[in-house]
Formats: structure tokens, sequence, C-alpha cells
């Protein structure tokens, strides 16, 4: 980053970051490293859920009193662009990222992806025994055996629907989801890691939609749980990171958007056990083929997948 | 004239969320009209029909169990001499003091499908059928029952330890029995807490999210806020809906509390300290003290040890998984050593006690004086009630975001402060210090104050010399209440919190969200150990004061 | 100071009554400093309800109410000073000892109170040690109030009343608890302590000795209406009617009608409703017509073996003992009459079985034909 | 059936106390089928504590209770019968009416709990009516128990107790908030369903007229400890003590100290400490050197003007009236001797001014020398 920048932004001294990232092992050590690397900037790290904080900067916004400089989400981009909050801003260090990791528009950069794939329990299904295919998923001994975390966000059934659809277009694809509801999918009102462990648990010896770093981390600990990198395409979500237009803090926001996009911010993410945005932190093992929901395709889709939930799922 | 103070300041602290809820319900998410589009969704429900009853026997059960349990054992410890008294204390303190999710999920945990109950039985017969259902009504009857037993607990017991024992000895002369006495003289005394209680329980059930949602949507059982539920997790979260219902639900409390003061009209039929022979003495259970001993027992077992056991289980594993002796071999601490490495903890759990601690200290103090006024009939005292009792039905993370554009419109620095977060806590749990301090005052007899008076104390004398003391074990087990509630409470804390006003319950809802079970799990038990200790050391605190003033 | 009482009443309403259920009808009374002011009547009369109006925990529904130069209440024209403000020691009828306080604590109460008296630690002490030997409860200072037997607790109540030297004093049956021996010891106590300091007293009481020897004067009331207002003996020499003479001490109280009228302070002939004609003293005017009870007292009357000779003009009934109850000093014979009975109250040295016939003699002036309106009441 | 209790006792310990702080020493009678029992003693006596020992709602220290055939508690055995098991009716001395329930469903209550009485309602409602009458609270059946006067509260609690003919009667103080013409007729009614359904009854007075005319038994207690059990008239006429004689009905104590040891009924001749020589009667024996009291009671007192000859043998002491009461039936005269004083009991019509020198004569079978303990206690 160039220096007037960084001056500028030591002269404002904070960043107010509102993030949904894991605390103590993304979102701190994100901001610790930030602060070592430009000292005399502090980030404020607001937490919590991307529905929680979109509801804060809402409000916000209507008092005409932001408090927001940074925030981090997926499911809040196309929101906030209808409302036109985004102030667009290409960090230098965006350039190390692919194409489909950046905003055309230079609205957003992605911070880190996840990949939404089925996990079974692996005490109660024989690897041989689990769905390959999408087509898998119809086999009748699933029946009523398959869970899913009912958050109407991307990362939820909202954006299995779009997938299936995106994969097989739209006749298809609704042909496909009509068979796939008679499989009565448990909705379990939790988020995906929830449901993943209840996977773990036993209580459902198959899940859709669950996050697969999750299993990489819980696997580690010795869980009896795989994911499936389903054939042919799994979810890719985006977890983009943007600057508010009207920040309090926009140097600092800039300054921190280029760090986080950053080989230095990307390792941390790494690190954190997440899925970085930029493709050379990613283990090529755990990145299998997907189809991306990016911010566009998700604020124009939304809807609609949640009405064919609301009809087929529900 | 006081009255009229203590109006206004109860009104301006609840009056706008409630209008902010009102403005919320009439807001249509989808293209941010105003109109009465939630409501029409609210009613053109198809199965409103079939959801109502649900809902209405779901809450109205729920409410047995906990008033049934509750009431049991409040008695139990206040007025006999059962053994193992002091444990009840421990099982309810210990269990407030356990964040709700975990006590839902250790209990989801132990009933599941995969829970020891069920793989035992699933052994036995080798049937694929679970023995019991959790997903079902009756399964979260008992869930929710329980999660509600500590209050009726701690509120019965401190009516009942006011109770005058001559009134019931002279019930046992007359020739009743325990039982006989306890139905007809010392319940219909508690009548005024146990019918308060159970409007008050009930219509928190009606309205809960937590069990409804976790239990009753993965069983398929739908209640009248499971779509609720739904529309909130939306992003962005579509309130006006929930925000309807609960405007719904303020006409039929409204209803509800109006039968309630019929009920408590006459505080004098409800006096029990008297200043004429007033002695707090125990039964004597005789043979059946066992049986006291063992409800209390098994109060400890349900409410406290099964689910508890079941969170440190999961704090021990590295991971979910279900009581086997294979995963004795990889138990671990690392979950612990984590949490408490990490000073972060610490600041949150001091923001966690402040904020808890302000709000239920000011909660109570405002409803106690209000409780007075309303009792006493003091002139303009009539709407006191019904306006503290208000924010029982705002949903959680409706008053937030009211909370939220509060803040931001007024001139001092409030937003993203611990102050914030404290005020919603106040308003939020003015209803529950009300449940407490109002019972009380209708059991000290008029007389005990008008000699107080005569003697030459003023108002503001009476209540502090002689209500406060006599009122003093009601308030005390609901600032506990209140502050062990506040201090778990989430969705207000993770809407409300700033950069530096996050609190436990934040920091357990993030690594939650995250996958971290094992490190909620231990951070939860490590919480409840230290809330428990807080807990203890006000009730050991209290109790040394209660004894050096010779009512024990 | 100089209590006037004007018109004061106060009716309680029982729901779905068309009638008041109990409370007083408008009652007025004067005491001068210093007086000793008694009200006696029937359990339920009122008694407690105006106490309770002149110590402002009851709004009357009508009347003015003074202590010397200061107002306590007049409906008329809305003033009502506050109880805290009244100065008045008052023991309820139900003690009202506060069960979170120690006996001192209760004692010192009205003390602690009273910011404007500026009371030290050490006078607080000292004044509350006094209260409490002038109960007779030294040494219970730091029992617990819950610890104590009814009697205790009432003489708590009362040194509570009198700790601070009020200027009125309402006791509401103060002693009702206690025996005789402590009962008189406090009576004295009452007596000596309301003189040393002139408080005008309101003093409730069921026990009609207690009335005759500590009042100044006596009110009687009858159904929260007063019947008689005046001082000990007149109240039982002269009482108004037979409810008073009735209460005022035992007394046998014998129908009839008055054939003609009668002027007050005269002496008449009447034939009792039984047929006997006795000769009799009237306190009162008496209507033609109305209907009286001649009161005789028990003490009044002599008992005498058949044929004894009654004294020169005195009345003589002839009955038989059906009863005997011994009282200490005196017993107490009940002689059926052939209408009715009569209670006569005779030295213990005097003895007669029961069975026997027995001729009763009395005076003509302590045959009272006093008015009759106990069917009313 | 027999009540007999043997050794109970009971203590109270207060805490940072080295002495029980109230409570009953060991303490046995025999109660014969249908006797009526008063205990008696000064305030704090522990005579609440012996009804509620007997009653089950304290577990004495020792001893052991049995009413006819069943023990109702042993400390031996540890027998304890529960105490709704004991079919007892009983008067709390703090009323504990239910505020909750009308008088109608108070009164009713002991009917509606044993089930195994199977009334009918129309019944309860007859028995219930019953009660009522008895007390006088006709009409006030659907009153709120906390809509009563204190009178009313009391007799309901009587009536509450009396309604289902329990077989033990266990009455504290329960006609003390009761005027005197109320409280005879209470008594009457007390004693007729007493002989009519021959309950035995513990009753608790501090009147000591009403103990001595009920009663077939009395014990008078002090501090814990039985003074003196016996017939009405035992204890008035030949009391143990100097306590027992003062406290049963008011009297005179004149110190002195017996010089030689006295034979129980004999009679001698005393020196009291202000010097005065008088004949005495001894009740029971003294021994030489004791303190003693002599015991006059004031209606046994002559209050003659001075100079006037006293009877044969009586006694004489000469002294200044120094204050007169009106009681009504008498006028009770203090008269000041040269040491102490001596109240005197007089017709109305014997007046003496204040300030004139009086002599008093009593007869020497009215002196009683008893044993003077009071110190001690
Ligand atoms: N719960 C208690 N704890 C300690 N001491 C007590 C308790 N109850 C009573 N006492 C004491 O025991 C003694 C006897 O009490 P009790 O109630 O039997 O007296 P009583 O004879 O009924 O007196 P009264 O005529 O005043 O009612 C009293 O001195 C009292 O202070
Ligand atoms: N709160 C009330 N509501 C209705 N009636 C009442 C109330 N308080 C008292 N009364 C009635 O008013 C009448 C007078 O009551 P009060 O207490 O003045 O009687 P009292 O003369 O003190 O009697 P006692 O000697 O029995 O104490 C009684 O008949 C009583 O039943
Ligand atoms: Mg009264
Ligand atoms: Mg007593």
């Amino acid at each position: 980053a160039d220096q007037a920048l960084i001056d500028a932004a030591t002269k404002e001294g904070s960043v107010n970051w509102y993030t949904s990232l894991i605390q103590d092992q993304a979102a701190r050590p994100l901001a610790r490293a930030f602060e070592e690397k430009y000292p005399g900037i502090s980030v404020e790290i607001i937490a919590g859920k991307s529905a929680d904080l979109l509801l804060k900067i809402n409000d916000e916004l209507a008092a005409g009193r932001l408090h927001a400089d940074v925030h981090h989400g997926g499911s809040v981009v196309p929101k906030l662009l209808a409302m036109d909050a985004i102030q667009p801003y290409v960090p230098p260090s965006a350039a190390n990222l692919p194409d489909d990791m950046k905003d055309p528009d230079g609205y957003w950069v992605a911070e880190v992806v996840s990949f939404l794939v089925p996990a079974y329990n692996t005490d109660m299904v024989p690897a041989e025994e689990a769905p390959k295919t999408y087509e898998d998923l119809l086999d009748p001994k699933w029946k009523g055996a398959i869970a899913w975390a009912a958050t109407m966000t991307q990362g939820g059934p909202p954006g299995f629907i779009g997938t299936v659809l995106g994969l097989m277009g739209q006749e298809k694809g609704m042909e496909y989801l009509r068979k796939l509801s008679e499989q009565n999918i448990v909705n379990v009102p939790a988020n995906q890691r929830v449901t993943l462990d209840q996977v773990i648990a036993g209580e459902y010896p198959l899940a859709l939609s669950t996050f697969s770093h999750h299993t990489d981390i819980s696997q580690e600990d010795g869980a009896p749980v795989q994911w499936i990198a389903l054939q042919p395409k799994v979810t890719n979500t985006i977890d983009s990171t943007f600057l508010m237009k009207g920040a309090p803090h926009p140097n600092a926001g800039k300054l921190f958007i280029d760090f986080i996009v950053s080989d230095a911010g990307q390792k941390v993410l790494a690190d954190a056990g997440y899925i970085p945005a930029n493709p050379k932190f990613r283990n090529p093992e755990r990145s299998p083929e997907a189809f991306a929901l990016t911010p566009s395709l998700v604020a124009a889709h939304l809807n609609d997948w949640v009405a064919i939930y609301d009809e087929l799922f529900k | 004239m006081p009255t009229v103070v203590l109006t206004v300041i109860i009104a301006v602290l609840v009056l706008p969320p409630l209008a902010m809820l009102v403005r919320t319900s009439l807001i249509d998410y989808s293209d941010g009209s105003f109109g009465l589009v939630n409501y029409r969704k609210l009613f053109a429900e198809p199965e409103l029909y079939l959801t109502t009853i649900n809902s209405v026997v779901f809450a109205a059960g729920a409410t047995c169990v906990s008033l049934l349990i509750g009431a049991c054992v409040a008695w139990i410890v206040e007025r006999t001499n059962a053994p193992f008294r002091g444990l009840a204390y421990v099982t309810t303190i210990v269990s407030l003091g356990t964040p709700a999710i975990l006590y839902v999920c250790g209990w989801i945990f132990l009933l599941g499908r995969a829970g020891p109950l069920n793989s035992a039985w699933r052994a036995l017969t080798g049937s694929f059928q679970p023995l019991v259902n959790v997903y079902s009504i009756p399964g979260m009857i008992l869930i929710e029952g329980l999660l509600w037993v500590p209050l009726v607990f701690l509120l019965c017991g401190a009516t009942f330890k006011r109770q005058n024992a001559d009134l019931e000895e002279a019930a046992r002369m007359s020739g009743a029995s325990v039982i006989a006495t306890v139905r007809r003289v010392s319940l219909p005394l508690a009548k005024p807490a146990l019918y308060g209680l159970a409007i008050f329980i009930f219509i928190r059930n009606l309205e809960a999210f937590d069990v409804p949602v976790l239990l009753g949507m993965p069983g398929g059982i739908k209640l009248l806020t499971s779509d609720i539920y739904l529309t909130m997790t939306r992003v962005p979260p579509d309130l006006g809906h929930a925000s309807a219902f609960a405007v719904v639900m303020i006409a039929f409390i409204s209803v509800l509390l109006y039968f309630y003061g019929r009920v408590s009209a006459n505080a004098d039929r409800f006096a029990s300290i008297t200043g004429k022979g007033f002695r707090p003495r125990p039964f004597d259970l005789g043979r059946f003290r066992w049986v006291g001993g063992l409800v209390v027992v098994l109060h400890f077992t349900l409410v406290l040890a099964l689910p508890i056991i079941a969170v440190l289980w999961n704090s021990i594993t590295p991971f979910v998984r279900a009581f086997s002796v294979k995963a004795l071999g990889n138990l671990t601490l690392r979950n612990y050593t984590y949490v408490l490495t990490d000073s972060h903890y610490l600041h949150l759990a001091w923001n966690t006690v402040l904020a808890a601690s302000v709000a239920a200290t000011v909660a109570v103090a405002l409803t106690a004086v209000a409780a007075w006024f309303a009792v006493r009939r003091w002139p303009a005292s009539g709407g006191l009630t019904q306006l503290v009792s208000l924010p029982i039905v705002f949903p959680g993370i409706v008053l937030g975001v009211a909370m939220i554009q509060i803040a931001l419109r007024t001139p001092f620095g409030l937003y993203g402060t611990i102050w914030l977060i404290a005020i919603a806590f106040l308003i939020r749990y003015l209803p529950y210090g009300m449940r407490y301090a109002q019972p009380a005052m209708m059991q000290i007899h008029r007389e005990l104050e008008e000699a107080a008076g005569i003697s030459g104390a003023t108002q503001p004398g009476i209540f502090r010399r002689v209500v406060l003391p006599l009122a003093a074990p009601a308030l005390i087990a609901g600032w506990l209440f209140i502050f062990l509630l506040a201090a778990k409470e989430l969705s207000i804390a993770v809407l409300l919190a700033g950069a530096r006003s996050k609190t436990i319950a934040v920091a357990m809802f993030d690594q939650w969200t995250n996958g971290e079970a094992g490190e909620v799990a231990a951070l939860g038990i490590i919480w409840t150990i230290v809330m428990s200790c807080c807990a203890g050391l006000m009730h050991y605190l209290s109790r040394g004061d209660m004894k050096s003033r010779g009512t024990q | 100071m100089t209590l006037e009482v004007e018109n004061l009443s106060k009716l309680y309403w029982t729901p779905n009554a068309t009638f008041p259920g109990g409370g007083i009808q408008p009652i007025s009374f004067n005491l001068a400093p210093g007086t000793f002011f008694t009200l006696l009547g029937p359990s339920g009369c009122g008694k407690t309800t105006t106490l309770r109006c002149v110590a402002g925990l009851e709004i009357p529904d009508e009347g003015r109410l003074t202590l010397g130069p200061t107002v306590f209440f007049d409906a008329a024209r809305r003033t009502n000073v506050p109880l805290n403000k009244r100065n008045i020691g008052m023991v309820f009828q139900s003690y009202a000892i506060w069960p979170h306080m120690s006996v001192f604590e209760n004692v010192a109460f009205p003390l602690r109170v009273r910011r404007e008296l500026k009371l030290r630690a050490e006078e607080v002490r000292e004044m509350v040690a006094r209260a409490l030997a002038t109960v007779g409860l030294e040494g219970y200072a730091d029992r617990s109030a819950t610890q104590l037997s009814g009697g205790q607790q009432q003489r708590v109540a009362l040194a509570r009343a009198i700790v601070r030297q009020p200027g009125l004093l309402l006791l509401d049956e103060p002693l009702s608890n206690l025996d005789a021996l402590l009962r008189d010891e406090m009576r004295n106590e009452l007596k000596r302590l309301q003189r040393q300091i002139g408080i005008t007293t309101i003093y409730v009481t069921h026990d009609q000795a207690e009335a005759l020897e500590m009042s100044d004067v006596i009110a009687v009331i009858n159904a929260g209406v007063v019947e008689q207002m005046g001082s000990p003996r007149e109240i039982y020499d002269r009482p108004r009617s037979a409810f008073v003479a009735g209460f005022m001490g035992a007394t046998n109280l014998l129908p009839a009608t008055a054939r003609s009228a009668q002027k007050g302070d005269s002496s008449g002939t009447v034939a009792i409703d039984s047929g006997e004609a006795l000769s009799t003293w009237f306190p009162y005017d008496i209507g033609a017509g109305s209907r009286i009870a001649l009161s005789i007292r028990p003490e009044a009357v002599t008992v005498a073996p058949a044929g004894t000779a009654a004294p020169q003009g005195w009345n003589r009934l002839t009955g038989t003992v059906i009863g005997s109850g011994f009282l200490g000093n005196i017993v107490r014979y009940t002689v059926a009459l052939p209408h009715g009975r009569i209670h006569a109250h005779q030295p213990p040295d005097r003895i007669f079985a029961e069975g026997e016939t027995v001729e009763l003699h009395f005076a003509p002036d302590r045959t009272l034909g006093l008015s009759d309106n106990r069917a009313a009441a």
C-alpha cells in the first residue's frame, strides 16, 4: 500500500470491522496481524451473524450514523448493493486473485470461500454406500435420513437449490428437486455446523450443504465423518469483503481490505482453517470441483430459491 | 405523585421499544412499505388452526410441568424438614447459569436418536424405532418445562418462605393431612404468585422459539412460532412477521393480566406475614421426610445432573459424540486449556457481570417500588402492572433492533456500549422482576406498614425499613434469576455488542456457529461454575443477613 | 392538646349488601388535654374503626378531626394530615410487630424514623431500655420478635407506642393477653405515664373494671352508635339504657312496659312482664307505653332463706337456686324466677344449696327503670 | 378419655445463651374424661408451649403423652402420632384465621378435610351454622375473614375449634378479645358444650375469675414450672405459695420471716417485717427461718374510721387512705401503712376521703402465712 494511504489511515486511527468470521481463530489473529503491521491503527471487531450485522448496518444507515467501515459477508452483498451502500474499491493486492474472486465493478473482493458439501457418518454409512452423485441422493434408503440446516441463505437449502438449477438447468433441475423433496429431508433449525455435529453424533447419517472445512476440522480430531465431493460439482460460496459507502474511517478501511486480500492476510485465514480466496493458499485435495454462487447470482435469484424451498421442502 | 414519576420512568423504558415493535410489525420487509401485510400473513396461515392448538397444548403442558416440579420442590425446601434441601438451590443456580442452547442440546443429546437411552434401547431390541422421541410434543413439553423450573422454584421458594406457620398449623390441627394443608392453605395463599407465574410462563412458552424450533421442526411439528423463526433467519431477517405476532400477544396478555388483577385484587386475602404470632416454621414430614428428599434428588437429576453431564461430556470429547466406552479412550481437556489460557474471556466476563448485575439491580429496584404501589393501590398506580409486564412479549431480536434504533437516535454515545446492553436487559427483564416483587408485597400484612406510619415513618421510610426487608427473600431470588438469565442472554447481546462491549454469550455464540461445540461446552461449564459461585455467594450473604435479623 | 372529633363517620360496605357491614355512624367528642378516654362496646361495634380513623389509617367518610391547633382531617375542606405527621402512638389489636426486627429494633423504630428528634445512639438505647423496663421485658431486647409469647408481643407493641412520648396515644386492647397481675401493673404504669406527660389517650378495652378504674370519660358504643358518654360513675350508676347497664358491669334486666310516662330522677312502681310489681327509680324520662327494663346489679341483690323478712320498702322476689359459681371473693348464684332468672353475688360465706327456695331482696333505688332498645340494636 | 401427661418438657434455646430462653420444665398431670383444666400463669411462663406440645405442634424434648388408649407421644419409644390424627380442636392465641377463606369456609374446614366423616353438604352447612350461632356470628358466614373485627376473628377461631366436636379441646386465651358480656355468654356456651359431649378441655386464660368459675382443675405455672395444681377453691383458699396467692386473684402480701417451724393447718402469730404481730393461719408446713408472706385478700379487709373497735381476735393495722378506685360493684382503697400499702375492697356505699386515717381489720383465718419464693423466681 502506498504511504499516503497509510498516513491517512494512521490519522484515522481505527477501523470498524463488521465480521462474522470466527473470532478466536480468524478475526482476532487477522486484526492482530494488521495492527502489528500498521501500528497506530486499531481494528475494532464488531462480531455477529451476518444477518445481525446487516440489521445493524441497516439501522445505522437509516439513522444516518454509519459506524461500519469494512464489512465481510456473503449473502449481504446483494442487499447492500441494492441499497447503494458499498463504496467501490479494488485493493492493490486483489491482483493476486483470480477473476471470479472479485467483482468486475470493483464493489467487493473475495476473502474466503466455502464448499458446501454433503457429509456422512462413517460409522453408520460405509464409504461405498455413500452417495457419489446428485442422483444417488434419490435412493429410497435415504428417505428421512438426510438432514440440512434450515437457514435461508446461500449456505443453506437455497444455495443447494441454486446449484442444482445451475448445474441441471431450470427444467431438469426442478424435476430433480421435486424428487428430492420426496425424500423428506429433515430441516434442522440450526446452522450448518450444528447439523454436521448431529451427523457426527449419529443423529442423522447424512447431511447436505455442510461446510467442507468443518468436516476437515472434526476429522482431524478423529470424528467419524467424511464429506463428499458430489459429482459433478459441489456448491461454492464466496465470502467477500468491501468498504462501506460513507464509512467513518475510509482510509483505514481501504488499508485493512488490502491487508486481508494480501498474502499475509490470506495466510492467517488459511491457518485458521478457512479456505482462502487466493488459490495459492488452498489445499488442492480439499478443493473439489465447484459451482460458484457469486454475489450477483445470489442477488438475482435468492428469493426464487427460497420460494422453491418454501414450496417443496418446508 | 411518586406513582406518576415511576410510571414515567417505566414508560420511557418500555414504550419506545413498544412503538418500534408496532412500527416494525407494519413494515412489509419485501419492499419496505407500510401496511397490514404481516398481520394478514399471520392470519392467512392455512394451518393456523392446527398450529394454534399445537402451540397452546405445548405452552400449557410445559407450564404445568414447570409449575408442578418447581412449586413442589420449593415447598419441600422451604417448608419442610426433608433432607438434601440445599441441593435444590445448587440445582437451580447452576442450571440457571448454564447457557440455554447448551442445556437444550444436552437434552437432545440425551434423548435424541443417538442418545444413550435410545441407543441402549436399540441395542436391546434391535428395533430401529427410538424408544423416546424428543421431537414430539411431549418431548418439547418436558424440555421446555424443565427450562422454567428454576424460575418457579425461586419464586415459590421466596413465597413459601414467608408463610405464617400458624395458618398451616391451624389446618393441621383441624385434621388436615400435610397434602390437604398444602392444597387448601399453603397453595391458595400463594395464589397470586402461582397465577402470575402461570400466566407468565404460559405466555413465554407460547412465544418461545428455541425449543419449538430445535425440536419441533425436525419432528415436523409446527407451532405458531416456527414460521416466525424461519422468517427471522433470512438475510436480512424479516422482523415484521415476528413483531406482528408480538403485537397480537400483547393484546392477549392484556386480557390475561386483567384476569390476574381480579384474582389478586384483595391483597389482604393473601397476607401471611402478620404482626401477631408470625413464625416461619417448617413442617415436620415425619416418615415422609425421605419422600421429600427423594423429590429433591429427582429434581436435581432432571434439572441439573443429566443435562450437565451431557454438556460436560461434550466438553471433554474432541468432537460431538455419543456416550460410549470407546470414546473414553480419547477424552481431552484441550477445550478447557484453550478457554482458560485466553485472557480475552476475562474482559468478556467482566462485561457480562457488569451488564447483568446493573440490569438485575435496577430491574428489581424499579419493580419492587412498582409492585408496592400497585399492591397498596396508590392513586394512579392502576396501569403500572400492565406497563411493567409489557416487555415480556418482545422477541429478543426485535427488542435488540429497537434498542439499536433508539441508541442511534440519542445524542449520547450509547451505541455500541455495554450500557446499551444493560438497558436492553433491564427492559427485557422488568416483567420477571415484577413476578417476584408483586406476590412478595401481597404477603405483607397492611398493618405492619400502618404501624410504621404511625411510628412516624414517611412512605420511603416505610418502604425501606419494613417493606424491603420483609420482601427481601423474593427480591433477592428475583435478582439472582435476572442476573443469571441476563448473563447468558443471547439474541440481544449479540445484536447490541460493539467492539468493546461483547459478553460471554457472544463469544459462546460465535464458537457455536463456528463448530467449536466442545469449546462452547467447556466455556459453558466454566461460566456455569463462575456464575454459580457468584450466585452462591450472593445467596449466602443474603441468608446470613436474614439470620441476623432473626427470621430464619 | 384538646382532641376534637366532630361527626366522624366511616361505613364499610360489603359486596351485595344494601346496608353497611360495619363501621361507625357519625360520632363526636371533645377530649381535654390529658383525658383518658375509653371506648367500650361489644365486639364488632366499631371501636377499632374509630381508632383507625383518628390515627389516619382510614379516611373517614365524613367529619372533622383536630388535635390542638392542627386540623388532622376535614372532609369538607379535604384536609388530611398524613399519619406519620400526626405524632401518635398506637397499639394495634393485632400487635403489628415487625417479624424481621429484634425486640430492640421494634421499639427503637419510632425513634429512628424521626430524624428531627436527632437522637444519639446512646439516647435511643436508653429510651428503649426504659420503655422495655416499663413493660417488664428487660433482657428480651435482642430476642427476635418472632420468638416471643403472645403476651410478650403485646408488651413490645405497647413499649413501641410509648417510647417516644407521643401527643396522642391510641390503645386497642393493649392488655388483653396479659394476666391480671401484670395488667394491673401496666395499668398503673400507663396511668402514671399518661398523667406525667399529660398525653390524651384513647383506650379500647373489653374489661369493664379496667374502663371504670382508669378512665376520665367512657363512651359506650353499640353497633357504631354512641349510646352514652360520661364519667365512669355516671355510666355505672345512671346508665342511659338497658344496653349500657347490661354492658357496663353485670346486671339483671327484667323486661317491662312503662304504663305511664315517667319523669327523670323520680321513683314509681312498675309491673314487670311476669306480673310482679316492683318499686323502681327512673334516672331518665320514660315515655308512656315504651319498653323498659329494670336493671338490678347482682351485688345489689341479697339472697335470703325463704321466709326471711325484707328490709322496709325493699323489693322482694321468690325463686329457686339453680346454680352457683365460685369467683374467689364472691359466689355467684343463679336463681330461677317463674319467668327468667336472676344472678346475685354473695359473700363466699353465705351458702345456699342448689334447688333451695330463696328470697331475693333489693332496694328500690338500686332498681333502675331504663329504656330498653336492645331488640332494635 | 383420660389425658395423661408425664414429665413433658420442652426448652427453647436462643442463640448465644447458656440458659434456655423459655419453654416448660418437666410437667405431669392426669385429666379424667371431661375435665376442664386451666393453665394459669404470667405472660411467657410456658402456657402456649404446653398446649403446643399436647397438640403435637412442638416435639417435646422429653416425656409421654396419652389420650385414653392411644399414646400420642413417647420420647423414650419415639412414638409420635401426627397432629392431624389426634382429633384435637384448638384455638390459637393468634387466631390463625385463614385470610383467603370466608367465615363459612374457615369454620367448615375441619369438617371438609376429614373424609372419614363422610358429611353431606347439607350436614356441613348445618354444623357450621350451629357453630357460628354458638359464637354469635350468624349472618357473617359469607364475609371474608379479613373483614372482621378482632373479636369476631377470635370467635371464628372458636367456632372452628368446636365445630366437629373433637376429642380434646385446647383453647389458648380464646376469649381475650371479647367484652365481658359476650365472654360470659361464650363461657357458659363452652361449659355447656363441654359438659354435653364430655370433652376434656385445656384452657389458657389470664382471667382469674374465668379460671375459678369454669375449671375443674387449675394449674398455676411460673417460669415453666407448675407451682400448684388443684381445684379452684383449693388454689384460691389454700395457695401453696405467695406467688400463687398473688397470682390467683388480687391479694396483699406482707413479707415476714417465720421464727419457728410451723405445722400445716395450724395457726400462730407472726411479726411482719415492719414490726406488727399478726395472728396467722398456716395452710402448709413452714420451715423455721424461711421467708414467708402473709396474704390478705382485699375483700377480707374491712376499712373502718380510726378508733373503731375490731371484732374479737381480728388483726388490726392503722394507715392512711392514699387512693381509691371505683370498680362498679366495689371501691378499691389503697391504704398506706408505715411500711408498704394495702388494698381493700369495700362496698361503694362506704366512703373514705383521701388522706383520712383509717383502721384495717381482718380475720386471722383469712391471714394466710405462705412460703415466699418470689425473689427466687
Ligand atoms: N420459638 C421460640 N424460640 C425461643 N423462645 C421462645 C419461642 N417461643 C416461645 N419462646 C419463649 O418461651 C417462653 C414461653 O412461651 P409461651 O408462648 O409458652 O408463653 P405463654 O405462657 O403462652 O405466654 P403468654 O401468656 O404471654 O402468651 C417465653 O418466654 C417465650 O419468650
Ligand atoms: N375492611 C372491612 N370491610 C368490611 N367490614 C369491616 C371491615 N373492617 C371491619 N369491618 C366490620 O366493621 C365492624 C366494626 O369493626 P371494628 O374492627 O371497628 O370492631 P371493634 O369494635 O374493634 O370490635 P372488636 O372488639 O371485636 O375488635 C365489624 O362488624 C366488622 O365486621
Ligand atoms: Mg377491634
Ligand atoms: Mg401464649
